[in-house]
């Protein structure tokens, strides 16, 4: 249980992510794919806590910062969505592609 | 201060009768008269009261006039026949003319008494612009325009020359630019020098290769052809070899090309006045001739013999246009051929010509015999070559001013188509310069010439002479167009349009194109990124800066449509852009960026 | 522990206030909402009076040092709440009396405490939330109108934000674990022994929030789609004051927890600034959109902007510089986003064909913002320009101020393609209704962005150069 | 305020006071822009009989810092290179003011622009720092592009486009060059007087040299010189009148004045290591500029091309300066003199010049020389004053043209030995070139594109003859003048040193 | 615990959160994506409760339960083909995704494995969450502030995005109506 070992899962996580952000169509998917991402910032967090400062809070910390990024990124996702899918209806980033150039 | 009138009162009347044109013209002759008369009173004075005077102009380098022995001589030769033109003229021109004569002979007065090189200059070439608005002053009329340009252009590359040597004097270190110092400056600027003012004296003087100029300078007036060709302009160039002797011969060559191309004029144009059938040309070209001989003096070393000379010729020739000008007017032509008898029709101006022409042809005991005799011997005292090719030469001038004297004395039966009263104000000037052309020479005298040599000169005189009334007895001319490249001005004319003037232009032309296509070739790139890529790609491109502008904006504008091509809207690309690029500096960091 | 609220006064200012006119919105009439607005123009200009008077050259860090009161923070509010202060006097036509007049104000305070946040953080958790706070609002800003240009935008935005704000926690986790801390001064002694390919990494991911929020390159895409998506008055905040803090916060990474650290930063934040000042001015070259057009050069601004950041620590001229042209570049920019706010029919350059014919002032305004803009002397972008050249010059990075140079004079071309049509005296395009409050704002910004060239050298004094 | 302040600063309050009032007719501006131009003017003549150098060399001096961080401020004053050219401008733009009494097009804009740029103009001349002067110079480039764009001939965008991009690039070039200057000057500084006391680049060779391209590019785009001297016909050409005369009087003026004020005091040892290049350059645009010109069909794009000739004379002059070898200092003298009195010269003719090929072109619609012929016959004094600009302009004795070419050769030659010969080239093209002009337009059977041509009017012959008789002043009686410059060259040289 | 068994449970964690992870993105519904989502965020928070932080690991599945639920609810009402009943291919650029994802987690895992980390001989704290909770009322008050004003923020914004009618819609251009006029009726307290 190295430190190394979370931080290649924290990679894991993080890439597995990333993959979901930019080759998923729909909005939601795409939040998902970010959601990993913060996923693998609360392993890493942790885990460098654990590891390398755990006489300091700031790891923990982090850990919470992230999970309320994570709260407050996903629900002004949900309004985004709402209020696009409202306007247009649709959910898919690549049928709002009027902005260009 | 009386020097500064001296100059001043010409070239002010002169600009202000000049500026105010037609308003003046009824005023104009009388007020020109009445400044001649002013002028040459205080010629007069200055040639006896040798003032000097100075006034700062550029740093350190002063307008100095002075009056001496040379000059002395000049101011009065100038103010005399200027009294004459002014008088000449004063029946039939209008304000315009006679400014603009007054400004050409203040030029003349400041460059005969100019003792720095700023004060020469600036006259000089003032006096060679206002030679071209004589010489065109008929200005509806293209041709005679153009033959003032190319005085003006001819002369004034020569006057290059003068600049040249303006600044050799400054860098050989004469801290005012006094022409006195220039024999003393260091020999390397003082060669340079002395070929600047050399050539200038040249071209102002129609020596070879400049004669042709003055051939076109005939497109004037004949007032102005007699003041040009006698005391002023042409007479100029011999007065400035004769001011600059000392260095002439102190650089040891300047003083044999000189006397060279002086001697060698005065033969040659000796020879193309010979065969010359417009009464004009043939005093032109005389001109040329009897100023070599001042060159020729100039370069042997005969300053006194050259100032006679010049004052000899000076009367002599402005009296031969003057009566030109006479029948010009009164007859409207100056073919010599159509003048046959005109001498006798207009027995005043005839006889006056007719001495004028003796005078010419060196016939003793008149004038010019006196001074060309005085020439010669300083010429012989150089070298015998010098000698002989002079007394070739003064063998044309019986040879030519013999025909026209003849052609205009002989009897002829033909009605004249034009005929018209001579003015009396036109007839005046003449005697009196007749005289002057008769016994100006004894004033000189004969120098330090040997008895043989006078009479040598005489005989060929009279040999020459009777040569040319044998030549021109009856209805024949012998010699009318027998050599056209004689006739033709030796085509100088031709050779200096062909290799100087045409060349000029073509290069001129091709410049202005290279700059044009330049510019529209910049203009057609930036119309098309396509065609840039391929005038880029094309290795023979011609280079400029224009069109690297012109090239930058037209990649510019490509990179700016693909500066634009990653904004597609696509949001994925956005990502996977945003992800890449911070990849990328993440790498490059690492691998290049040790802090 | 040295929690000093009132060290945070302006701070506190705009949070009570956002709270307090939600409150009142509430309760307010549909018309009279316009007491919200004064209410935040109050708070604003109470902030900017608490600001001036508690001016201090002392640094003052507080709240267990996480965040910091000095010079730069102190300077960051004064450009942000005067922006604020511009903005609500452009939302003036637009924004009144409509449903959520309120909302608008709020978003409004809400997204310019969290830029002065993001300035004044002196942690890198702080930052974090800082992030958050200025990011939040602007969303909903963005689709605010709700039309299918808006919302599009806020979902671009959005989208952006969410995973560049990802990126920049996994790069504090980094930082965090190489270096043991999140706060500056112990985070600086941490990296200081620090692997350097690690800090490299997480530094950049940090970044890439910060250059989000700055809208430099490669996190700009957002920037042309939200300004043209969004309303006019909207996009003239969102392309100013977010900028501000995120400069200022840039400045302040680099200076503090990388200045020890054995990461070549200048090198990044000056390859960062070759590429986005390049890239948004060969984008903004043939755009005809006058919304993208501004855009595109805000975009290439922060790229000089940066410029000034990349020599940090290596000129003392750098940080003053950075904020004077932050200062000269925020009332200019706004300045010219009041010009389209104040033509809201216009979109592209045909539109101002013949400006100067029907508003001869708003066209001179014009005039004056967009040669600001290109930093012609004496405006304040001008001397913005010139100190963070010269501070850059001295940090020896002159091929960065030849590329930049040579930039401003590319620009040049753009900003001429719309003032030539707007100053030729052609024929008018149709006549073009007009806002009386962006006139005056515009008038306004373009006197003060004059002014405030001409005070440059006063100005620097007081910002420590 | 003082009173050099009110000078510089005086046309710009009477624009902005234009601009406000939008009620007055075009008759009122007209006369305010006349009036203003005119009082400006006379205020000049106040310095000029005021003038009284004091121990810095500078009268009139005013130092009021304003980014104290860069050690830049409001420096001004005027010596003898400045106070010249000060004059000049002021003599200009009255004339333009009077010349444009019949200009139709949005007077109200134009007066205030002219007005503007009078302002830049003076203000360029005596600014004593370095961003001052840069502030200037990018604001006259700015006015000047609004003039050519708003009231030029068809093709008038294009070429003010280029005239813009081509000379800010320049300007920028310039500001790279002062960013150098003042990152070698220790402490760091902007002013002028300041960096010239320091010589900040001696000994520094490389740095040295690059600062010196820079500046010299910047300021050889404004001047312009070949190669970079193509912006510069089709300006004119597109320009109106009062435009081709403000631009060719006073704003190339800008350049070489740079080279004097900035460029050969703050780097006298790159100067001098350089010096040939600029001789070269000068000579090559002597030569090129006048030959080109010779080529030309159209009169103003001619007289375009001679400004370029005309120009060379003072960058040779100016590079002359620099080279070792002329020991003798009364030479460099001259040669800087010459320059400058050069700068003037070429002000008042060429201003003179271009504002009779507007008058040509509204009478006859065309540029063109082969479209008219004989025009004195109809049009005396419209060709008495073309005639005298015409030999004023080819250095003709007499008129201002000629002192200041005849100090530039004399200084030069014993520097530049081989290419200030070649420079005489220059005064015999030009010479041909005019008198082809003048032969071609003025002499001859009558012939006008337009039928009749009629004379100038009196505007017209008021704003362009004073110049004229200026420079027949100038060329008759320099002390004036020359005692106010020589010093001023004296100082220059002797900081050159060597 | 035995270390040995932290081990193995945590290698078993671990690949089970990365396979639910990749399995988000692999099947063919939303509703099990969001189901895998939250197995994926249920097996990290246990690698976090083997760190010694339980009261993280079990804040963190809380959070993921909520979120997940809400998620499910927005999915029924745009419709989201919740129950998978036809298969989804909602992806761009597939290839493009994959090498960037993979690259980037071979150059994570690189340097994971090659980069020196450092290593702390500090004492674990007695109560990590004592320590946690006085950091926040201590030293990290601030960013706790910040978040709360981030939430308050929150709040504002998605109501305005996601709402599409205001109160002066419901109750009057001068709130007037004492009860709300709505489309539809219902609500709280309705």
């Amino acid at each position: 249980m190295s430190l190394q070992a979370f931080l290649l899962l924290a990679s894991a996580l993080f890439s597995v992510g990333l993959y979901g952000a930019l080759s998923q169509q729909s909005i939601v998917m795409i939040m998902m794919g970010v959601e990993l991402m913060v996923n693998a910032v609360i392993v890493g967090a942790a885990a460098f806590w654990f590891h390398t400062s755990p006489d300091r809070p700031d790891g923990q910390v982090i850990v919470l910062l992230a999970v309320t990024a994570m709260a407050i990124e996903m629900a002004v996702g949900f309004a985004v969505t709402t209020a696009i899918f409202r306007s247009r209806d649709v959910d898919m980033t690549d049928m709002a592609a009027d902005l260009k150039g | 201060m009386v020097l500064w009138l001296l100059v001043a009162v010409p070239v002010m009347v002169g600009v202000a009768l000049a500026v105010a044109g037609r308003r003046a013209d009824r005023l104009a002759p009388a007020v020109a008269v009445g400044t001649g008369t002013v002028v040459l009173a205080l010629a007069l004075w200055a040639a006896m009261a040798r003032p000097a005077v100075s006034a700062p102009l550029l740093d350190r380098l002063p307008v100095g006039l002075a009056v001496d022995g040379l000059s002395a001589v000049m101011v009065v030769t100038v103010a005399a026949v200027l009294m004459a033109v002014l008088v000449f003229s004063a029946s039939e021109f209008g304000a315009r003319f006679f400014g603009l004569v007054l400004l050409f002979a203040g030029a003349m007065l400041v460059t005969v008494t100019a003792t720095t090189m700023t004060a020469l200059l600036m006259s000089w070439e003032v006096m060679g612009a206002t030679s071209y608005a004589l010489i065109g002053f008929w200005w509806r009329d293209e041709n005679r325009v153009a033959s003032g340009g190319v005085a003006f252009l001819t002369t004034r590359t020569a006057d290059l020359g003068l600049y040249l040597a303006a600044g050799a004097l400054l860098a050989g270190g004469s801290g005012g630019l006094a022409l006195a110092d220039l024999p003393g400056i260091g020999s390397g600027w003082r060669d340079v020098a002395a070929a600047g003012l050399v050539v200038a004296a040249l071209g102002k003087s129609a020596q070879l290769p400049f004669s042709f100029w003055l051939s076109r300078a005939m497109a004037g007036p004949s007032p102005v052809s007699a003041l040009l060709h006698s005391a002023t302009m042409v007479a100029a160039g011999a007065y400035l070899l004769l001011r600059v002797q000392p260095l002439l011969s102190a650089t040891g060559w300047a003083a044999v090309v000189v006397a060279w191309v002086g001697a060698v004029t005065a033969l040659v144009l000796g020879a193309v006045a010979v065969v010359q059938r417009d009464l004009k040309q043939l005093l032109a070209a005389s001109t040329c001739s009897q100023v070599g001989f001042m060159v020729l003096a100039a370069g042997a070393g005969g300053v006194a013999a050259g100032t006679g000379q010049l004052v000899a010729h000076a009367a002599t020739k402005s009296l031969l246009f003057l009566c030109a000008g006479v029948w010009l007017t009164a007859l409207g032509t100056k073919d010599l051929h159509e003048l046959r008898g005109a001498g006798r029709r207009y027995p005043v101006v005839g006889i006056s010509f007719g001495i004028g022409a003796l005078a010419l042809a060196g016939v003793p005991p008149l004038s010019i015999w006196f001074t060309k005799d005085a020439v010669l011997s300083s010429a012989l005292h150089s070298s015998a070559a010098l000698y002989a090719v002079g007394l070739a030469a003064a063998a044309m001038s019986g040879l030519y001013a013999g025909r026209a004297l003849f052609l205009l004395w002989s009897p002829s039966d033909r009605e004249f188509d034009v005929e018209r009263r001579v003015p009396r104000l036109q007839q005046w000037p003449l005697p009196v310069l007749a005289a002057g052309a008769a016994v100006l020479g004894v004033v000189f005298g004969l120098g330090d010439s040997r008895w043989w040599e006078a009479v040598l000169s005489a005989a060929l005189a009279l040999v020459a002479v009777g040569l040319a009334a044998v030549a021109t007895r009856g209805a024949a001319d012998v010699v009318d167009g027998r050599s056209p490249v004689l006739s033709a001005w030796l085509h100088l004319d031709a050779l200096a349009h062909k290799g100087v003037v045409a060349l000029t232009v073509a290069l001129a032309g091709w410049l202005a194109r290279f700059d044009d296509r330049v510019v529209d070739g910049g203009v057609r790139v930036a119309s098309g990124l396509g065609g840039a890529v391929a005038r880029v790609a094309d290795a023979r491109v011609d280079w400029s800066v224009d069109r690297f502008v012109q090239w930058v904006a037209g990649v510019t504008r490509g990179l700016g449509r693909s500066a634009r091509r990653p904004q597609t809207g696509q949001l994925h690309h956005y990502y996977a852009q945003a992800v890449v690029a911070l990849a990328v500096l993440a790498l490059l960091v690492v691998v290049f960026g040790r802090g | 522990m040295d929690e000093n609220p009132l060290a945070l006064l302006p701070e506190i200012l705009l949070a009570v206030a956002a709270v307090i006119g939600l409150l009142l919105g509430s309760y307010l009439p549909k018309h009279r909402q316009w007491l919200v607005r004064l209410l935040a123009a109050a708070a604003c200009a109470a902030g900017l009076v608490v600001t001036v008077v508690a001016w201090s050259g002392e640094d003052m860090a507080v709240f267990g040092e996480t965040y910091m009161v000095d010079v730069a923070t102190n300077a960051t509010r004064v450009v942000v709440l005067v922006a604020v202060l511009l903005v609500l006097g452009l939302a003036g036509d637009p924004v009144r009396g409509t449903m959520r007049e309120s909302e608008f104000v709020v978003l409004l305070l809400l997204a310019a405490l969290g830029s002065v946040l993001l300035a004044g953080s002196n942690d890198l958790m702080l930052l974090a939330s800082g992030y958050l706070l200025a990011s939040i609002p602007l969303y909903a800003l963005a689709g605010f109108a709700k039309d299918a240009p808006g919302t599009e935008a806020a979902l671009k935005f959005y989208l952006m934000g969410a995973l560049l704000g990802v990126t920049m926690l996994a790069g504090l986790v980094v930082l965090f674990g190489v270096g043991g801390a999140t706060q500056y001064t112990a985070l600086s002694d941490g990296l200081a022994s620090a692997s350097r390919v690690a800090v490299a990494v997480g530094a950049i991911a940090v970044l890439a929030g910060l250059l989000f929020k700055a809208g430099a390159a490669p996190a700009h895409f957002w920037v042309p789609d939200v300004t043209e998506g969004a309303k006019p008055v909207v996009a003239a905040f969102i392309t100013t004051v977010p900028k501000i803090g995120a400069v200022v916060a840039i400045y302040r990474f680099v200076a503090v927890p990388l200045a020890a650290a054995r990461v070549d930063w200048a090198l990044m934040i000056a390859i960062i600034a070759a590429v986005t000042m390049t890239l948004g001015n060969l984008a903004a070259f043939f755009q005809d959109n006058v919304r993208r057009l501004l855009a595109y050069s805000t975009i290439s601004q922060v790229g000089y902007l940066l410029v000034g950041v990349a020599a940090a620590g290596r000129s003392d001229l750098a940080l003053p510089s950075v904020l004077l042209y932050l200062g000269g570049y925020a009332v200019t920019n706004l300045g010219a986003f009041a010009v389209v706010c104040a033509l809201p029919h216009a979109a592209t350059l045909a539109d101002y064909r013949g400006l100067v014919r029907r508003h001869r002032w708003l066209a001179v305004s014009l005039v004056v913002l967009l040669l600001g803009l290109v930093g012609t002397p004496p405006t304040a972008v001008f001397a913005g320009k010139l100190t963070v050249f010269t501070a850059a010059f001295d940090a020896g990075l002159g091929w960065l101020v030849v590329l930049a140079a040579v930039n401003t004079v590319a620009s040049v071309f753009y900003y001429l393609r719309w003032i030539g049509p707007a100053v030729r005296g052609e024929e008018a395009s149709a006549a073009p209704e007009v806002s009386r409050w962006a006139v005056r704002t515009a008038y306004a910004t373009a006197a003060v962005s004059v002014l405030l060239g001409v005070l440059a050298g006063s100005l620097l004094g007081v910002l420590g150069g | 305020m003082d009173v050099l302040s009110i000078v510089v600063f005086l046309p710009v309050a009477v624009a902005a006071a234009l601009l406000a009032s939008p009620r007055i007719g075009d008759r009122v501006a007209r006369w305010t822009w006349i009036v203003a131009s005119a009082v400006d003017l006379l205020l000049v003549v106040v310095l000029w009989i005021g003038y009284q150098p004091g121990e810095s060399g500078f009268a009139y001096e005013v130092d009021r810092r304003w980014i104290p961080s860069v050690d830049s401020g409001y420096h001004v004053g005027v010596d003898g290179l400045s106070l010249p050219l000060v004059a000049l401008t002021a003599v200009l733009f009255l004339a333009c003011a009077v010349y444009s009494a019949r200009e139709t097009r949005r007077v109200r804009s134009y007066a205030a622009l002219f007005l503007f740029l009078e302002t830049v103009c003076l203000g360029l001349f005596v600014s004593l720092d370095l961003i001052l002067f840069f502030v200037f110079f990018d604001l006259s480039i700015v006015g000047m592009y609004f003039v050519i764009a708003g009231w030029g001939h068809r093709d008038a965008a294009r070429a003010a486009l280029k005239f813009f991009l081509y000379t800010f690039l320049g300007s920028l070039a310039l500001l790279l060059g002062f960013i150098g200057l003042y990152l070698a000057a220790s402490p760091h500084t902007f002013d002028i007087v300041e960096l010239v006391r320091q010589d900040p680049l001696a000994g520094k060779g490389a740095m040295a040299a690059l600062v010196l391209a820079a500046l010299g590019v910047g300021l050889a785009i404004k001047t312009p010189t070949i190669p970079f001297h193509t912006w510069l016909p089709p300006a004119h050409t597109e320009a109106p009148a009062a435009g081709s005369a403000i631009l060719a009087g006073v704003l190339l003026k800008m350049g070489t004045y740079g080279f004097v004020r900035i460029a050969m005091p703050a780097l006298p040892d790159a100067w001098r290591r350089y010096a040939m290049v600029f001789v070269v350059v000068g000579v090559v645009s002597v030569v090129y500029g006048a030959l080109v010109a010779l080529a030309q069909r159209d009169f103003k794009r001619m007289i375009a091309y001679t400004s370029v000739n005309h120009m060379g004379y003072v960058i040779l002059a100016v590079g002359a300066a620099g080279l070792i070898t002329s020991s003798e200092t009364q030479a460099r003298d001259l040669a800087v003199t010459g320059a400058v009195t050069q700068m003037v010269s070429h002000g008042l003719i060429t201003g003179a010049l271009f504002l009779l090929a507007g008058a040509l072109y509204d009478r006859g619609g065309s540029y063109e020389m082969a479209a008219y012929s004989g025009l004195a016959a109809q049009a005396p004094r419209f060709a008495g004053l073309t005639g005298l600009a015409a030999f004023a302009s080819l250095g003709l004795p007499g008129f201002s043209g000629f002192i200041a070419e005849f100090q530039i050769f004399t200084g030069s030659l014993g520097g530049a030995p081989v290419s200030t010969a070649v420079a005489f080239l220059g005064i015999l093209i030009t010479a041909a070139l005019f008198l082809r002009a003048v032969q071609q337009l003025l002499m001859g059977q009558f012939r006008s594109p337009n039928g009749p041509f009629p004379d100038l009017t009196a505007p017209e012959a008021a704003s362009i003859t004073p110049l004229i008789v200026l420079a027949v002043v100038v060329g008759l009686f320099p002390r004036f003048l020359l005692d106010v410059i020589e010093p001023a060259s004296r100082v220059v040289t002797s900081v050159l040193g060597g | 615990m035995i270390p040995v068994w932290r081990d193995v449970l945590f290698w078993v964690c671990a690949v089970l959160a990365v396979v639910t992870g990749i399995a988000v993105f692999r099947v063919d519904s939303m509703a099990r994506a969001t189901f895998a989502l939250l197995a994926s965020f249920v097996f990290a928070a246990g690698t976090v409760m083997l760190l010694d932080l339980p009261y993280l690991g079990v804040l963190v599945i809380l959070m993921m339960i909520m979120e997940m639920v809400v998620m499910a609810v927005f999915m029924i009402m745009y419709m989201m083909n919740p129950a998978g009943l036809m298969p989804m291919t909602m992806v761009h650029n597939p290839k493009g995704s994959l090498a960037i994802a993979v690259g980037t987690f071979v150059l994570l895992a690189t340097g994971v494995l090659l980069v020196p980390w450092p290593s702390s001989q500090a004492p674990k704290p007695e109560d990590p969450t004592m320590q946690l909770g006085e950091a926040l009322m201590g030293d990290k008050m601030l960013v706790m502030i910040v978040l709360g004003l981030a939430l308050f923020a929150t709040m504002v914004a998605t109501v305005v995005l996601a709402t599409h009618r205001g109160r002066y819609d419901r109750y009057g251009d001068r709130l007037e109506r004492k009860r709300p006029q709505d489309p539809s009726r219902g609500g709280l307290g309705r």
